[in-house]
Parts: structure tokens; sequence; C-alpha cells
């Protein structure tokens, strides 16, 4: 059969960040793949170098806006390399929780739209009906649902208020129950053991060639965690437990984020009710020059900062490595050799910026077939009809 | 392997490709190598070391382009940089891409925001920039200035 | 008021667009369709497709690579058709004014008829901004 | 098979019955937390006019515009809607105990021309009395005056203002024109001009 090229992208009427992928397919089966990405680059390391080290912090903040916390503490962490210093503790203690409390919007959020790729469209309303109170959380502490502006090279820039944090405890806590029966039902659900089980394999072996990072390795069980690695922060003060996997199929990596949820709620609930009392932050005044280097565990994967000072108030150089950037190459093993309804669901599930698009066309040797916007998620769709009907479920 | 023991095993088995060692922590560890040697340390570090590449970034200096390859080695909880100058005219260096393939990508970006020609590399297109931006403008040089003359850089109103 | 403009405004259906954003306003008009704020209740729909779609959000700093889509979409789309910008990006590209690859604002591409600003805005405020914006087209404000 | 079933059907029996989940929002009108970080809003007692908002705003979202009309010397602070993200760099810079701008829980900010998306308020400002050019805001010299308490008879340019303003010294009062001479010295002056007419006394 003649190979055909499927152009997936850069804009996908579900939306997040534009993206362009070729998948080359040979009927059904992909046989090779290919990702253009750049349709949100804006030159914020060039734009770093415009700024002072305080106002940085805001500029990268915006890289990503699920991930707003992680790069502002990674990039904090790598200019207090420079110096070097210590954050004081109740600093550590609050830029956790933040950390944290993204890490479960941002895994829940990830749920929820691999809900809707697989057709259930319910385990998204729900999932993003939880992730609500988590971003209510959020704003009682920080005063925004996202992008929390709470960093600050040396420690942070407002404190928590006493008054908020019982709260923000009980919102956190309103969530559990939902969020356990929600954990029963995807993992011991048949359809999605069927659907998810033994596609998309990420190898050990290609996991760590490809240095993959975060859930995607973990799930293949690479037991790399910066924040279980090389504790900063209050990680190493609170009780918590990485969760690996072995499989490396889709199923795992949907596994090892819902259990993650559990880790994280567990450590911000520790923290704001151990909350040290103390100074927020040194008052950093001026920078030597040096190098640093920082790295934070986002949600997605260890986010990596170098930073070099010049002396004078600006960074003279700053390199963002996010995490995406390792994971999504991983798709070149993943995704080659499946079928072209798995493969939405494969390249979601390293939990890109992913994208489809306004039209896509299959070429197979009988002609030429154009499909609407989204037939790709309607095929993964159908794919999940298929295999609930074989098993008997309606 | 301790921290001690990996320390002196890479000054002594590169001893004639180190220009400069610099331990900077006990997390951080910056060594300069000759632009030649690289693929042979960092595969060396990446194979036999069973480190993770982070990444690769580059800066340019003014006097020359920098390259570090960062490596963690989480077992003993280490951060490896290896730096590499090349000569700012015309920066040319051995690809990585071939040897792992978490150094493809890097590259490419290195290749067109700072104009680093990498020999070697399997696929050196374009990553992020635009196909109309012009050959030759490096927008993370420093002497980089405003080409596009339609630019509006007040908030335009 | 134009037949056209006065069904439009009985169910417009929104197609958004991401031009080089942060995300985060793209989550929040994502969660405008959540259960919580759930904008169906005002007959608005997100359209697969600009072909289907009466207003267009549009959101980022519009770069390079995405403003040449953004412009063809603009074409694509059934006129009369609505743009709203979403973030301080899309208003006035915000933190990336000085950025290489985002040279134009985003009124400077396509005309612009509402914006929303906020960096995200809440869902609230973008339903807000969607109430305001029916009311200004319907001449009652 | 069975337990997930009746798990699903518990779940749908107990929907039914609760409240809806879904905000009465257009309607019933939303209130955000008291610590929200809405839209910033200039203080026209407090502010100062010292422009340390405008240095340290990560976005150029805050400007100053000097209108050096000796009849009504004025500074304009500007804050642009359409361009503030919001961050609070401007509240805690404020020399004025963080209260000549402060962040709202104001978040209904949607508007349909951006010419018009800015905020002002008017400082006075005072002018050097020899090149006529602006030293600072008149605000912004007395809260330096009270600030450093009795140095500010150190400097004429600050006991001035202060004198001035306590109304010992007539508001009105207008030196002589430039005689460059000693006199020159006891006026309100710029720093490039304090320095010239201490450097030269004699005649020019």
């Amino acid at each position: 059969m003649a190979k055909s090229v499927i152009p997936i992208g850069p804009y996908h009427p579900l939306q997040e960040e534009p993206e362009f992928f070729t998948l080359t397919v040979d009927g059904e089966t992909v046989v090779d793949i290919d990702v253009n990405i750049g349709y949100n680059h804006r030159g914020i390391e060039k734009l770093s170098e415009l700024k002072t080290f305080d106002q940085s912090t805001f500029v990268i903040e915006r890289i990503c806006g699920i991930c707003s916390t992680s790069h502002p503490f990674a990039y904090t962490r790598a200019v207090e390399d420079i110096i070097p210093v210590e954050v004081p503790e109740r600093a550590k203690y609050i830029r956790t929780t933040i950390a944290e409390g993204e890490r479960v919007h941002s895994h829940l959020l990830w749920l929820g739209l691999a809900g809707h790729f697989l057709g259930y469209n319910t385990v998204y309303m729900w999932v993003w009906k939880l992730r609500e109170e988590i971003l209510d959380v959020m704003e009682i502490l920080s005063g925004n649902r996202n992008n929390y502006a709470i960093f600050k090279p040396g420690g942070v820039r407002r404190d928590f208020n006493p008054d908020d944090i019982p709260l923000a405890l009980r919102k956190i806590d309103s969530i559990v129950p939902t969020l356990n029966k929600l954990k029963k039902a995807i993992i011991d659900d048949p359809v999605l053991h069927a659907r998810l089980k033994g596609i998309g394999i990420l190898t050990r072996e290609d996991a760590l060639d490809y240095c993959a990072l975060g859930p995607t390795s973990r799930a293949s069980g690479v037991a790399k965690d910066v924040r279980k690695d090389a504790p900063y922060g209050a990680y190493d003060q609170v009780d918590w437990d990485m969760i690996v996997t072995q499989n490396g199929d889709v199923f795992e990596k949907v596994v090892v984020r819902v259990l993650e949820v559990f880790e994280s709620i567990k450590i911000m609930k520790q923290c704001l009710m151990n909350l040290p009392p103390g100074e927020i932050d040194l008052n950093i005044k001026n920078i030597p020059p040096g190098e640093g280097i920082g790295a934070h565990e986002a949600p997605r994967g260890e986010t990596f900062h170098y930073v070099r000072s010049d002396g004078t108030n600006r960074p003279a150089r700053h390199k963002v490595r996010a995490p995406t950037f390792m994971n999504l190459p991983t798709c070149k093993s993943t995704v080659i050799g499946e079928t072209i309804s798995d493969a939405t669901i494969i390249l979601a599930s390293v939990d890109p910026c992913y994208c489809c698009t306004e039209r896509m066309a299959v070429r197979t040797s009988e002609g030429k077939r154009i499909y609407g916007g989204q037939d790709l998620i309607r095929l993964s769709q159908e794919k999940t009809q298929r295999i609930r009907r074989k098993m008997g479920i309606k | 392997m301790t921290r001690e023991e990996i320390l002196k095993d890479l000054k002594q088995r590169f001893k004639e490709d180190i220009v400069n060692f610099f331990d900077k922590s006990p997390k951080r560890v910056y060594m300069e190598i000759k632009p030649e040697s690289l693929v042979k340390c960092a595969s060396y570090i990446f194979k036999e070391l069973k480190a993770r590449f982070n990444i690769a970034s580059g800066v340019d200096s003014r006097t020359a382009i920098e390259i570090l390859y960062h490596f963690s080695l989480e077992y003993i909880n280490l951060l490896v940089s290896l730096r590499v100058k090349l000569n700012r005219n015309n920066p040319q260096i051995d690809s990585l891409a071939p040897v792992f393939k978490g150094a493809n990508w890097i590259e490419r970006e290195i290749h067109e925001i700072l104009g680093v020609d990498f020999k070697g590399h399997p696929d050196l297109r374009r990553l992020l920039l635009p196909d109309e931006w012009p050959k030759g403008v490096y927008p993370l040089r420093c002497d980089y200035t405003e080409w596009d003359k339609n630019a509006i850089r007040d908030r335009g109103v | 008021m134009s037949l056209t403009l006065r069904a439009l405004l009985k169910s417009p259906w929104v197609f958004h667009l991401s031009t080089g954003s942060c995300n985060n306003c793209d989550i929040e008009v994502l969660d405008c369709l959540t259960p919580r704020f759930d904008i169906e209740r005002f007959g608005m729909l997100l359209a697969p497709s600009i072909k289907h779609a009466d207003v267009l959000l549009v959101t980022g700093s519009c770069n390079r690579k995405s403003a040449i889509r953004l412009k063809r979409l603009y074409e694509q789309a059934p006129k009369p058709c609505v743009v709203v910008a979403i973030g301080e990006c899309s208003l006035s590209r915000g933190m990336f004014i000085h950025s290489y690859n985002c040279p134009l604002p985003l009124d400077k591409i396509i005309p612009v008829d509402a914006y929303i600003p906020g960096c995200p805005p809440k869902p609230e405020a973008i339903i807000m901004g969607a109430v305001k914006l029916i009311q200004k087209l319907k001449g009652t404000l | 098979m069975k337990l997930p079933k009746v798990r699903e059907l518990s779940e749908a029996v107990k929907a039914l019955l609760s409240k809806p989940y879904t905000s009465k929002f257009p309607k019933k009108p939303h209130q955000p937390y008291h610590n929200f970080r809405g839209q910033p809003i200039y203080n026209q007692e407090k502010c100062v006019g010292c422009l340390a908002c405008e240095e340290v705003c990560p976005v150029e979202a805050i400007a100053h515009e000097d209108q050096v009309d000796p009849a009504n010397p004025m500074r304009i602070m500007i804050h642009y809607t359409d361009t503030c993200i919001f961050c609070g760099s401007c509240e805690a810079a404020c020399i004025a105990d963080n209260e000549g701008i402060k962040l709202s829980t104001e978040w209904d900010l949607a508007f349909f021309d951006r010419k018009a998306s800015q905020e002002t308020i008017e400082k006075e400002l005072q002018l050097c009395e020899i090149c006529g050019q602006p030293i600072a805001c008149k605000d912004h010299l007395k809260w330096i005056a009270e600030k450093i308490g009795e140095l500010t008879y150190s400097s004429p340019t600050l006991y001035l203002t202060r004198l001035k303003s306590l109304g010992i010294v007539d508001e009105n009062l207008i030196s002589a024109s430039r005689d460059y001479g000693r006199s020159d010295r006891v006026k309100i002056l710029c720093a490039r001009c304090r320095r010239e007419s201490t450097l030269s006394t004699s005649t020019k």
C-alpha cells in the first residue's frame, strides 16, 4: 500500500498550544512522524536579557501558563545558585505549596483532556470541575488563578495570610473523596484497560536515550525525580512518595499522573499546616558575576534553567529548557507502528502542548479523503466505542 | 562510584582534552574542553557514567561562542557542564545527535538562533523561527539588531 | 442592525485561536465550557472550524509564524465575524513588546471589536466581556 | 463488571438530587476573594509621583508625561490597562507606604477602544527656577524633606519647598531672574543648575 502523509496542526478545535505533526501512514499504521514547532516562539531568552533579575521572573512566568510556577522556581534557584544563598524556611514552604498546587491542576487538566480524546466527556467535565476548586485555592493563597507572581530571587513576594489557610485546606479536602472515586473508576475501568494498555510503549532504554523526563519517564521505570534526587524547597521536610511504574504504555502514564495528584495534595496539606514563621525574603540587592543552574520538577518533568550574570542587574544569558522539549521527540519511538486512531492519545500521553487542525488529508491508495478538524478525535472516540461493543458494554 | 572518584577519573582520562577544570560547588562542576574532543568526552559521560543529558546552552560572550553541555549524574547529585569555546566567525562543532537522540532538537535550536554549524547532524532544519526569517541573522547573538522595518515597538495605538 | 448580525447574536459560535500565548488564556476559555461556568447556557458553542464560527477569540502575542495563519483564518471566516482579543498578549503584546518574533500587535493585523484584559482574565471576565460586546452590537450600550 | 455500574448509578442519583453546580454568574454578581489581584489604581492623595512604579514595572505598563508649562507644570502618571499584567510590582515598590498605587479587586475590565484604555492622575510638578526643567513632583520633594527631617536644611531646594508647603515662605514668591551670583544658590534648582551655580560664583 502506498504511504501517505497526514498533517496534524497547527490549529485544533480543542486548542492548547499550536504544534504541527506530520504523520506518515501506511494504511492505518503510522510509519513515521515529524514534529514542527515554533508557533509559540516568543524569544523569551532574549527578552530575559533585557529585563532586570527581578523583572525576569515575570517574563518566564509567562513561558507556559500551566507551568507558571515551575519556570520561576527553577529560575530563582539558578539565581540563588550564582550568589549562592539559601532562602528562608517560610519562603521554601510557600514555594512548595504553590508548586504542588500547580501540579495538581496541571495533572487534572491533562486527565480531562485525555478523557475527551478517548470519548469520555464525563471524565473531562468531572475533572475540570474538581480543578476549579484547586484554582480557587490558588486564588485565595496567591491572588490569581494562574500566573501567581509569587516567586522572586531570594524569597517570595507575598506571604500567605493565616486567615486564608483554613479555607484553603477545607477546599483541598473537599476534592479528595471525588478524586478517590475517580481514581478507582479510571484504574479498574475495563474499557480503558483495553484501550490504553500496551499501546504507545516507551521502553526504559528509549526513555533514557531520549532523556525523557517526569511522568513520561517514570511510567517507563526510570526512577528519577529532582524533588527526591536533589531535594530543594520543603520537599525533604515533608512526607511523600515517588510514583514509578514499569510498562511505559499510555495506561501507566495515566496511572502515574493520577497517583501523583494524591501525593501533591499530601504535600500541599503538610506545607500549609506546618508553615514555619519567619522572614519570607532575603532582599538580595546585587548579584555577582557567575553562572548558576536551577532545576525544578515541573508537572511534565524537570525544568532546567541556566543563568549567567556579568555583575550588572540583568542576566547576561538565560537558557530555558522546558520538559516537553525532551519529551516530545519520544513520540518518534512511541507512535511509529501504532494505528492513527491511537496516535491522538499517544501524542497526548506525554502531556505536550498538543494540537490538531482545521483540516487534514488522508491519502490512501484508493485516492484522497479529506477529513474535517475533529475527525482525528472522532476516530479515537470510535475506537473506544468499538472496544466497548466488543466487550458487551453499551 | 563517589564524586571524588568520578572527578579523578575524568581528569585522568581526558588529561589532554581539558583546558580548564572548575569545581564550583558540591553539586556543580564546569569542565572546559577542546572542541574536537567533545564527542569523546560526552559519549563517555553519557554512556559509561550513565548520566542524563539535561540540555546544551549556547552563549555568545562577544569573544567566542560558548556551548555548555549539561549532564546530570543523579546517583551522586552532581551536574557536570562541559564547556567548549568556538570561533565567533565560523562556529563549527561535531554533532552529538548521532550519539544520543536527546541532543537532536537542541542542536537544531542552537543552529538557528546562534548560527553554530553542527557537523554530522542528521537533520539540521529550522525548529523555531519562521520561514521568512532572513539567512545569517541570529537573534541570540549579541550584535543582533532589528531587521524587520515594519515592526512596531511601542503599544501601537 | 442587519439580519445576519441579529441571528449571530442569538447564539454566537466561537472559534478559539492561540497565536503564541502562554496557554493560560486558552485554558480559561476552555474553563468557560466546563461545569462551573458552562457558557452553553447562553447559546455559545466552541466551533471546531472557523467556517462554522461567528466569533473569533484570539489569545497570544501574534508571532511571525502564527500571524500568517491568523490572517488566513480571518479571511476564511464568514462575515460578519466578531473578533475578541483575550489577555494582555493579544491586546498590546504586554511582556513581548520587544520580542524579535512578535512584530505587530493584533489590531494591526486584523480588526478587533472587543478587548478583555487580564493575565489571564478570569472566566467571569471573559463572560462579562462577551455580554458587553453583545450589548454593544445590539446598540444598548 | 457489576461494581462499576452500581458506582455510576449511585453517582447519577446523587447528581439528580443535588443542586446544580453551575454558577449563576451574570445574574448574580461575582465577588473575587479579597486578595485577588485586579486593576491597580492610583491614589491621588498618597501618590508622590516618584516614578518608582514605572521603574519596576516589568511590562512598561506605567508611563509618565511631563508638561513643563511654567504657568501650570504637571506630571501625568499613566497606567495602561491593556498592558498591565496585574503582578503587583508597582504596589510593592511604592515609596508612599505602598499606598500610592494599589491593586484593587476590579476584574471586569473589558473595553472596546484601546486608545481609551488608560488611567491617569495629575501631580503638580516643581520646575527648576533657572532652566525650567522638571526636578520632581512637589509632593515628592515634601516627602523627602519629611523623611530626612532636620537634614532638610542642608538643601535649599528641599527647605524652600518645605517652607512653602508650611506657608512660611509665600507660595507665589517669584525669585529674581538669574543673576549669575550668590543669590542663585537660594533657589529651587535642579541638580545640574545647582552644580553650576555652586562651581561658578563669578558672573559669566
